[in-house]
């Protein structure tokens, strides 16, 4: 049986690792969704967005300079670009002021309109955020390093003969410290209450004394910093280009897993699908011609939520009338 | 709204009504956007900077100044039919499509409208077949003739023979990945390997089980085809799990420095299969600095010159220039028709001399167009990768492949098109 | 008015329990609706009453207990099924249609009635063009019924709270039903509209013959328009009878002066 | 001062529910409509054709499917794309298998196939909902890629899985295969458009488009008033899925004439399609087209525009656009969240009272 087989714990592992990947996605939707129901689709972007932008201070990209080229300026770079630490703190910084427009142009005129409304308004933002970081840092593969250790581990591999990637272990690690530190945020500090407060009922959020853009602003900073930490990792792993917005759409079946507004159901809910997904790919792929995770998860999801229809930790629906 | 439409479809239709000039017109159906413009970007800066070259130096063929006409597809069909559509009117010679997906769509398309296509080493392999597909060439060499040379390339390096070897195939998911499966299937009948597929979905950043199931059946090469992210994910983890790089062979759109960088140093040796040698020690390069670049006109960003892909494109444009020569020479004129270049194309015949005149000394293989073979000599060569010097370099000479069993595949996949669409072979 | 007492039972629930996990919303309750009367259900906040509502017209199923209607002992229905049989109501917190206008959300009431097929749907001739307009007509009666002709093409989230309930009063009544059923349809309206409401009740009643059963919580207006009531309280029927017999029965005072029960 | 009731009084409630109920709206539509009929064809280039009319055209179609589900019964899909792909499957092997069968039956049996699917994957709307069935239907958009992908009888086996579409006729005049006259393309997805147009119509204004509204608004209240919810839901899947099955034969037979499932049907078809009905207007017939208008004519306007007047580069003219579009779309939601087929009826409005505004 398929216990015996040593890959079966390796794709279990390297499994929940990817979950963990996918988890980490899933947060910044989460997070959003829970302070304002909006669905962000412009998630993925965001975290090629500030991906884009990290590498961008990192190698002192000067912003634009594609489209200065138009008027003969040919320069592509300054002289030298920031140590990563500060780049860093940068890319955090322009998220959170990106954050502030976006509540302030986007959000704000649209305060108590339909879910589908909001969600097709970052679509637009999405479309917005894609062509000007495009226009800011170009559209070729950049390499993203911020001295994470990579490759495989050799001590796991000395011990197990399992190759597990050391960049998939640190992720995991900062994954976990960053749920940690959230949820600490969300239930200890005054601002994390009033967080909770609002996800339940925008009048209650008012009261504690906090004004809604405020709480908005602060919930799209901090899933903008989430999509940067996201955006770093899946970035080390592939370099920086569009096809890291398309992230967002592995973070879906793990949203309908573990719900849209559970931080712990998007990290059980990013394990399950990931070890399910890697399990099935590697155990009855070859059977049916294989590349059967993108829809495998999203059945599995589906199959899921046919008999749990609140998802994984939502509470049961009694419809009333 | 219905005011604004109307404002849209005018100017649409302006967009397309540009008369035809006395240029030698040359659409460029480019990519510099989607999740493919890393590997687009750097080839159409290659083919505008070689044409603006021939025009700077030589005021462009026979005295005719081509006019390159971008548009931008972004890998994708129906934006690529609306650029087919808008250039057309405009006296296009001839296309190059830049994606499978899209010349699979014109060919019928272009052949109805006389315009030929030429499709480097992609698209459709079996209208390397001339006498069914007139219209259709993808000479240097096909999908087809890849695959094959790979082969040759791990028999050479196992002294021979495949016999009992087993050889994974880790392929992009959709038509273009799919192309050499059945030659790999050919040849593995011919010489006894056991042959693995192993398809990766678009995008492709997340690969794990594909490597795990390389790390379980432990087969002696991979040979890829993939695209864009995929390349760079597959490199990164095939080298993770320690599977030796230099009996990892992608084929050579798996082939550019942006594949194998984000891997860093873990992807010495990679191998791919190769057009044309790297590097930018040629008189063709020169003269792009020369005229182009040093005149402050390169295309693009600017920062793509001498890569793999950038060096395709000018060859590319090359293998336009002379076949716009090649039909001035048959028909004596100096302004062209779409069918003259057809022409132009189907005798195209470029030596080793000839190419050096050119400024490609030593550069790629020779060029030899038939009416029957569109596929040219179906050459290709192997290079490797040195992360220390972030150099690509040939290891071997151009070579060409399995004739008998490519040829047989093409002309059973070109005689079928040909009897579903009643095509009787238009050479005598 | 006087000879519809005599008529025969419409509707009966006997021994209704209905628990939602631990909670028990009714335990044992039973009682009758008779033909052509208006019956009215009274008790405290929480006493159970929609839940029976919801019980009568299947979209609650009790865990205990038997519902007849027409003399038919009821098995396991869905509600559309039920509504097929001829009960209709209105909902405590209205639930009309928002994004449909007056007219369509009425039209939609006629629902049972309306029975012409996809196909002939698709190319709008024949029976469904000729249903619709048949339909229209009935539906015209009860705009004019409820005088509401001037906002029948507004939209009725656009409409004010008291014509509101109007509009899902005539959704209802569209239906022509057997048995309606009224969730507290005087809640929330001034005094004129609860005269409205109450006089469009007994027309209903009168005119059409309709039986109706409602909740209310205005004792005033139970008194003038039920001729019979049932008062529920923590999910158990105190009382049962007219409304005089009501008024003097000490349980249903306790009940409703709130005397703690031990 | 004309465009009034004023004169014409409904006298039968035949004409009180018409589908114009001013004359003038009336004269206006016949009039655009026999512009389109008998005077476009003759002027139509293959440009107009093949990047213009045709995507416009079929996907309204597809945005009409879409906003039946999503619009009027409320069911948010995302699996557009993969029904598309059934549909240009299925009419592929229609037209390779019975090469003699007229294109309009082809057409039509693919969208009967594609509706068939479309149930299938319509049964979790019966417990799933919101986002959450949203979520669920891309399950069968990427399911259905992936088989056409996989499934080599599905394309023939030929060695790449592309498809493509041999010549074939309507009434003897050939519409799908690279000959085709421009008129006639045009004309023949016109026609379907006008068709599916007047069929939705229909539906909506009948007691099955009603059920779907009221389940969209109140499924609860909806049921009890005697709806099936399952009836409701399924047959909105099946009509929506028709369409969009149709939307897709036309896309891959008659105006691309070549498909493969990864590219043509990927996910961003089923977003594309969602984004049409949503800025053109949920739940109406018209605001589908303006949306697919928006959505695919706009791009080639600043296209044109950018590139073609202003001569900028390509990849910095898409950009340019991207933000454009998406800037676009915010400002519609925040001026006019229902949509711009709104902007539409105000002014409708206005006009109707001018000059007197009150």
């Amino acid at each position: 049986m398929f216990f015996l087989d040593p890959f079966f714990y390796e794709i279990l592992i390297s499994g929940l690792l990817a979950g963990v990947m996918y988890a980490l996605v899933a947060l910044g939707f989460v997070l959003i969704f829970k302070a304002s129901g909006i669905f962000n689709f412009a998630q993925g972007v965001l975290a090629l967005f500030a991906a884009l932008t990290l590498v961008g201070f990192q190698t002192g990209q000067i912003p634009f300079a594609h489209l200065l080229s138009l008027f003969g300026l040919h320069a592509t770079h300054w002289g030298a670009g920031f140590p990563t630490i500060v780049a860093l703190l940068f890319s955090l910084g322009v998220m959170v002021l990106l954050a502030w427009l976006i509540v302030q142009i986007v959000l704000k005129p649209l305060v108590n309109q339909e879910g589908i409304i909001l969600f097709m308004a970052t679509i637009g933002l999405a479309y917005v955020l894609e062509g000007v970081g495009d226009l800011m840092w170009g559209a070729n593969v950049k390499e993203l390093n911020i001295g994470l250790p990579e490759g495989p581990s050799e001590i796991i591999l000395d011990a197990t003969d399992m190759f597990i990637d050391k960049l998939e272990i640190s992720a995991a690690i900062v994954a976990i410290v960053l749920v940690v530190s959230l949820t600490l945020f969300s239930q200890y500090t005054k601002m994390g209450r009033a967080l909770r407060a609002v996800a339940d009922d925008h009048q209650a959020a008012l009261s504690v004394g906090i004004s809604l853009e405020t709480i908005w602003w602060i919930v799209w900073s901090v899933s903008g910093l989430v999509a940067l930490v996201a955006g770093v990792m899946w970035g080390a792993k592939s370099g920086v280009q569009f096809s890291l917005s398309l992230i967002a759409l592995k973070a879906l079946p793990v949203l309908m897993l573990g719900g849209f507004t559970s931080i712990p159901g998007a990290i059980v809910g990013g394990l399950i699908i990931g070890v399910g997904e890697k399990l099935f790919e590697f155990y009855i792929g070859p059977l049916i011609g294989g590349a059967t995770e993108n829809w495998f998860a999203y059945m599995l999801a589906l199959l899921f939520l046919l008999f749990r229809p609140q998802g994984l930790f939502g509470e049961k629906i009694i419809e009333r009338v | 709204m219905k005011k604004f439409t109307l404002a849209a479809v005018a100017a649409a239709l302006v967009g397309s009504m540009v008369p035809a000039s006395a240029d030698h017109t040359i659409p460029l159906l480019s990519y510099r956007t989607g999740p493919y413009a890393p590997n687009g970007i750097p080839y159409a800066d290659g083919v505008t900077d070689y044409i603006n070259m021939i025009n700077a130096r030589d005021g462009g063929v026979g005295g005719v100044p081509i006019n390159l006409l971008e548009c931008e597809t972004g890998y994708n069909t129906e934006r690529g039919v609306e650029c087919y559509e808008s250039t057309k009117g405009q006296g296009a010679l001839v296309y190059f499509p830049l994606s499978t997906g899209i010349t699979y769509q014109l060919i019928p398309k272009a052949t109805a409208d006389d315009i030929p296509i030429h499709s480097m080493g992609y698209g459709r392999t079996s209208a390397a077949d001339g006498n069914t597909f007139s219209h259709v060439f993808n000479f240097p060499g096909t999908y087809w003739d890849a695959a094959s040379i790979i082969i040759k390339h791990m028999m050479d390096m196992e002294g021979g023979s495949l016999e009992g070897k087993k050889v994974a195939l880790v392929y992009h998911n959709s038509a273009y990945g799919k192309e050499p499966i059945r030659t790999l299937e050919e040849l593995s009948k011919k010489h006894g390997y056991e042959l693995l597929l192993l398809p990766v979905d678009h995008p492709g950043q997340e690969q794990k089980s594909t490597w795990l199931q390389v790390r379980k059946e432990k087969p002696d090469f991979v040979t890829m085809w993939g695209w864009g992210v995929m390349n760079q994910v597959a490199i990164s983890e095939a080298a993770s799990i320690r599977f030796p790089m230099d009996r990892f062979i992608g084929v050579w759109w798996s082939a550019s420095e942006n594949d194998v960088l984000p891997a860093g140093a873990k992807s010495d040796g990679y191998k791919a299969i190769a057009m044309n040698r790297p590097g930018t020690d040629f008189g063709a390069y020169r003269d792009i600095q020369k005229h182009v670049i040093d005149a402050g006109n390169a295309a693009g960003a600017g920062d793509q010159v001498g890569t793999i892909l950038y060096s395709r494109g000018m060859l590319n444009a090359a293998y336009m220039v002379e076949a716009i020569r090649t039909a001035q020479k048959i028909h004596g004129a100096g302004d062209i028709t779409p069918g003259m270049m057809r022409d132009g194309l189907e005798n195209l015949k470029i030596d080793q001399a000839r190419w050096t005149e050119m400024g490609f000394d030593n550069f790629t293989s020779t060029i030899d167009v038939t009416c029957e073979n569109h596929g040219g000599p179906g050459l290709g060569a192997i290079q490797q990768w040195d992360a220390s010097s972030k150099t690509w370099s040939l290891i071997t000479d151009f070579v060409g492949a399995d004739r008998d069993v490519v040829d047989a595949l093409i002309e059973a996949d070109a005689s079928a098109y040909a009897a579903e669409n009643n095509i009787s072979g238009h050479c005598k | 008015m006087e000879e519809k007492k005599k008529n025969n039972t419409i509707m009966e629930v006997k021994d209704i329990t209905l628990r939602f996990g631990g909670v028990t919303a009714i335990e044992g309750v039973s009682f009758d609706i008779l033909e052509g009367e208006v019956r009215a259900i009274i008790g405290p906040n929480g006493a159970g009453k929609s839940s029976m509502l919801n019980v009568i017209n299947g979209f609650y199923h009790p865990q205990e207990g038997e519902v007849w209607f027409n003399g038919q002992k009821r098995g396991a229905m869905k509600p559309y099924q039920i509504a097929y049989q001829g009960i209709a109501r209105t909902f405590q917190n209205i639930a009309l249609f928002k994004g449909m206008s007056t007219l369509d959300n009425i039209m939609t009431g006629r629902f049972t009635h309306m029975k012409s097929g996809m196909i002939s749907q698709v190319f709008w001739k024949g029976k469904a063009e000729k249903e619709e307009y048949e339909n229209r007509e009935a539906v015209e009666k009860v705009i004019d019924f409820l005088e509401i002709q001037t906002i029948r093409k507004t939209e009725v989230g656009k409409l004010p709270y008291g014509l509101q309930k109007r509009v899902e009063l005539g959704r209802a009544l569209a239906a022509e039903p057997k048995l309606l059923l009224l969730d507290e349809p005087m809640a929330g309206m001034n005094v004129e509209e609860k005269e409205d409401m109450s006089r469009f009740i007994l027309d209903v009643n009168e005119e059409f013959g309709t039986t109706v059963a409602l909740i209310e919580h205005d004792m005033g207006v139970v008194m003038d328009i039920a001729d019979r009531v049932v008062v529920m309280d923590y999910g158990k029927n105190i009382g049962d009878g007219t409304p005089k017999e009501i008024v003097s029965n000490q349980k249903v005072i306790d009940a409703y002066l709130g005397v703690s029960h031990d | 001062m004309f465009y009034r009731e004023a004169g014409d009084f409904k006298t039968s409630y035949q004409s009180d529910q018409a589908t114009f109920t001013l004359r003038l709206d009336k004269i206006l539509f016949w009039g655009l409509m026999a512009i389109a009929t008998f005077v476009v064809p003759f002027f139509v280039t293959e440009y107009w054709e093949k990047s213009v009319f045709l995507p416009f055209f079929i996907y309204s179609i597809a945005a009409l499917g879409l906003n039946i589900l999503t619009g009027y019964c409320g069911q948010v899909s995302l699996g557009t794309g993969g029904f598309m792909a059934v549909g240009a499957y299925a009419s592929f092997k229609l037209m390779t298998g019975i090469p003699n069968l007229d294109m309009f039956l082809v057409i039509m049996l693919a969208g009967l196939v594609t509706a068939l699917v479309g149930v299938l994957f319509g049964l979790p709307s019966l417990r799933i909902k919101g986002f959450y069935l949203a979520v669920a239907t891309l399950a069968s958009q990427f399911f259905l890629v992936w088989l056409f992908n996989k499934w080599e009888w599905s394309y023939n086996y030929s060695p790449t899985g592309q498809i493509n579409a041999p010549t074939r006729d309507f009434l003897g005049i050939d519409v799908t295969g690279p000959t085709t006259a421009p008129w006639a393309t045009y004309l023949f997805c016109l026609g379907l458009l006008f068709i599916f147009a007047w069929i939705t119509r229909n539906l909506v204004r009948g007691h099955i488009g009603r059920s779907w509204m009221a389940i969209r608004d109140m499924d609860i209240a909806a049921e009890i008033i005697g709806v099936n919810p399952l009836v409701a839901k399924l047959s909105a899947f099946a009509v929506s899925s028709f369409f969009i099955g149709v939307a897709g034969a036309l896309y891959f037979s008659v105006w691309l004439g070549a498909a493969e499932p990864t590219e043509a049907f990927a996910i961003d078809k089923s977003f594309d399609v969602l984004f049409m009905i949503i800025i053109g207007g949920l739940g109406s017939i018209l605001g589908s087209m303006i949306g697919a208008a928006f959505i695919i004519l706009l791009p080639i306007f600043f296209k044109n525009v950018l590139v073609g007047y202003c001569g900028i580069p390509t990849d910095i003219a898409e950009f340019t656009q991207i933000v454009f579009i998406g800037a676009l779309i915010i400002f519609f939601l925040i001026k006019e969240p229902h949509g711009i087929v709104a902007y539409w009826r105000t002014l409708k409005e206005k006009l109707r009272l001018w000059p007197f505004p009150y």
